[in-house]
């Protein structure tokens, strides 16, 4: 399927149907990770249950070192 | 004791977690400057490369308040974006309010600062706005509600110290909030002038992490901010033009 | 470790003991201090009042390095009288040469410091000559054999502060016996400050004797002493007229 | 030559005319001075006293181009009601935007004056806003399409010259209108350093109005003014930290 | 009117001949600067190019008074050489003792100054001493009959400008003799600073001969000594910590 | 009549009825005059055609030194 | 018998006769003392034995506060 | 003739007999000119009485640009 995320245009394997789906599939390092889904940031207990469909925009966003 | 918002720290040393040499140098850092508040910027993550380590790896998320900045936004609503995902992570206590105006000098920008204080109080932040020393602008953040008032002392990473000590004393006298002295600080003296003038806090990071050992001058912030804070408690001499000796003049033996 | 001649100390801070409230006040603000090394000055005592008491009963004598100054005198042979006197005393250790040449401004008199130091050395003493901050002055009392030098920050007492870092960071620069910033020292960011500029020590007197709360300056001088230290040795970080950010400028949301 | 607006000026001194010792010292100081500008303030007449002199019975009004403040306004509306008070007349050229935000240290409103800035250039006046030295509201009040920027040096009538070059330096460097230094100027060097740094002109009034002699003061004021800006022109030496001999190294007798 | 021993002059600026891009630049700045003093060193002439010109060709020999200095002598005796070799050209009026302790600072090494000084009045010299700011040796050397002192505002050629206005000016207030501040001066704020300290003259070369346009600098010189030799004599307001307006506070319209 | 001139409250003669007439009554010596009838600036030619009435509000409006 | 004592003539009573019999006199508080007699700085060991004379000058020298 | 001068060994030409004779040889361009004979400095009028002998040393001085 074809969505964007962080910016980038990405074709997922069709087994990714939910945001957690997407999540498991990246394997994110990092320790905290916070998900804006069609500029509507999730809560976590809602990844699972977040389908899904083409064109979806999703940001993946951590925290770094700053001042 | 120091108290922002609901908040209470031991620590009047804030210290941010850019551009350290390596993770482990930040932790030794962070550990010796005993510092209760960390400052942190929010980005999208590399999908390309999702096994980058993370700097919190190394931090007990449990010992420390976490204060992250709006740092890349340009207006309010950006601003306003940020801290929300910031607030979406669960760990996160307060807002620095970070809008930047001019991307030479990283000063920040007036307008957008209120802007942005102001939606995020009316959202129940705890609001720390990074401003200039403009002491009118200051007291407007305050009247705003913001919970500290975070003026530079100069521009962000340059190391110029106090440049102003006059509007800092100004904003300071003013205000019933904290005032952190914020972005700026170069050296130890920096830290100590900055509480002698009556700050509540200071924040820096440049200072510590682009130091020759980070480490080290972790160590010396932490006893800098002390030794400015009891120089401002125990209330230092008055500066004078005609020298005063400290040995008597009676008993002289010629 | 701070070396001079055969003495070798922890603290970096010499302190005074003139002017200080009463004698109770004093031993809380030495010991609150940790210096490791005591300046006094030498007097007639007063035969129409032998009861007077005398601060050093508050004093534990084996705790310390003494540094009898040489004050009231205004020529190298009364300096050289006095720092006699002291040493009959048989608890002394080093002298301080401390010739006023100029009765409003209380700066040193150079000629009869150079002659006074030359005395004293040939006669075997430990001897740290307080001089001002000229450059060429100061290699001359090292060529000499000064065992330390200590140029003033600023008029004694006058709580200036470091007003030519400039000339101090060249004898620093100069010198390869220690440099003791003497006289001037306002507040603990003046302290730190010439410890960052790489100065060995620090006397100070009036800083903490005059202070509100003399115990409390005592204790912040001595943190704002290692701070300075601490950020010497850690290498501060160029100061710049360009900002610099702390944030990183990629993965921006915006 | 000096442009601001649709004037051209051949002094880059603008002079105020308050609390000058009596009209004559006024009216010579100003002609020593050799200003083309004059600043002042809008009042109610005293209906008590209708006969009460006024400066203006002294100054030739043809030879000059007036710049009336809103001294007095705390609001954008009232700033523009002074400002149509003042065109009222028919003598005035342009506006001082002067909105205090603090009676303790009479610094600008920054919102108040970015308002008053937009409303008066809608109705076509040539405008002058009265700022802080904050960098990016500078660069707002150019967006706005104000005729010049005025920073001030430090509060009015405070005389502490220059208290942060490094602003004016950005604000000089970032502005495609002209910018004068405005208030806190208290003597020919910070008159000059202003100029040095870059600034078309200087706005001041009590360096001269409360010198010991404010005529003699105005000739040096205005002669500060030219050497700051010839300064500028010239290209000042770089500042070293090494020395560098004037007299040449070879030829040497000995 | 500047007065030093028998001689009196016009312009309080002393103008240095070294490092001039060329002759002609030279010649139409010492126009410019209107001075009545040219300071000089002296040196062996190249037999092996006896034919390179000199640049007192373009100076008419009749208009100044000539200062040379003794630059090159690390010793007394060195310097009273080249005070006799310039005696000799039957051209000179006084002799600046120049007598460099420090290669690297180029700072004047006080005991040789002093005896200098003493054994050039003994020939019958017109002495003007060059010195550090060190405020004990400036007095001494007043008290052995130099006929002007000249301390130094920061290293030679460094354009440091003053960094201890707290020293000249207890040299200033001190001396019976005509005060010249020599070397350091980098930009005419820095001449206009030293004349409103008080000064008698500025002597500088570097700011002048090392501009980007000299000729423009020596007019921006001569108009910054007398701006601040008028605003000391008009007597500047004083520095406050509070704000005081300009504009009156009654007859408010709001 | 009853009039309020620079925040105050006078009685003028009835012989003044008009802008100009009260300041020819006033003689101000400054020679610069701006005048603010009930919040409305008029202009000089206008002195003499504004009749006050009871109540009518005036500011008479002067430069004053001010930096 | 008639000597000086830190710049005063005082008139010790007879008994006195050593440094010693003076230091005792007096009774100074100060722990520490440090004795010069006509222009010669004493040790410790010889305040008994330095016999004073009519004429004698006696510093009694102390520490006091300085920096 | 071999001798000294501004610190280098030179030979003049035999015809050179005075320091006049040596000035005038090299025509100096410098409109000031300082003359050192056996460290002992001359007067301009003493120029052609003073003879030269092997081994003298001379020292030719000028001004230059110095501040």
């Amino acid at each position: 399927m074809e969505i964007r995320i962080n910016g980038n245009d990405v074709t997922i394997p069709e087994n990714l149907t939910t945001i957690q789906d997407v999540i498991n599939h990246y394997q994110f390092k990092s320790p905290i990770i916070i998900v804006e889904h069609n500029d509507h940031i999730l809560k976590k207990e809602d990844y699972d249950q977040t389908k899904l469909k083409p064109g979806d925009h999703i940001e993946f966003v951590q925290f770094v070192g700053g001042g | 004791m120091l108290k922002i918002g609901k908040y209470t720290f031991n620590s009047r040393l804030f210290l941010g977690t850019g551009k350290f040499p390596n993770f482990d140098i930040q932790k030794e850092a962070v550990l010796q400057s005993e510092t209760d508040v960390l400052t942190f910027a929010v980005r999208r993550m590399d999908i390309f490369d999702p096994q980058q380590p993370n700097f919190l790896e190394k931090i007990d998320l449990k010992r420390y308040k976490f204060l992250p900045n709006t740092a890349g936004a340009k207006t309010a609503e950006e601003a306003v974006r940020i801290a929300k995902l910031a607030d979406a992570s669960g760990i996160c206590h307060m807002v620095k309010v970070e809008i930047i105006g001019c991307d030479k000098t990283l000063l920040p920008d007036p307008v957008e600062t209120l802007k942005a204080t102001e939606m995020l109080l009316a959202e129940g932040f705890t609001v720390l706005p990074y401003t200039s020393d403009d002491v009118v602008l200051a007291r407007k953040l305050e009247e705003l509600g913001a919970h500290a008032i975070m003026p530079g002392a100069s521009p962000i990473g340059s190391g110029q110290g106090i440049i102003n000590p006059l509007n800092l004393h100004y904003i300071i006298e003013q205000s019933s909030v904290p005032v952190i002295v914020d972005a700026g600080i170069g050296s130890p003296k920096d830290a100590s002038y900055a509480m002698e003038l009556g700050a509540d806090g200071v924040l820096l990071n440049t200072a510590v992490s682009g130091a020759g050992c980070p480490v080290k001058m972790a160590e010396a912030m932490k006893l800098a901010v002390k030794s400015g804070r009891l120089g401002y408690e125990a209330g230092r001499i008055p500066k004078k033009t005609i020298a005063t000796a400290s040995s008597p003049a009676d008993g002289l033996l010629v």
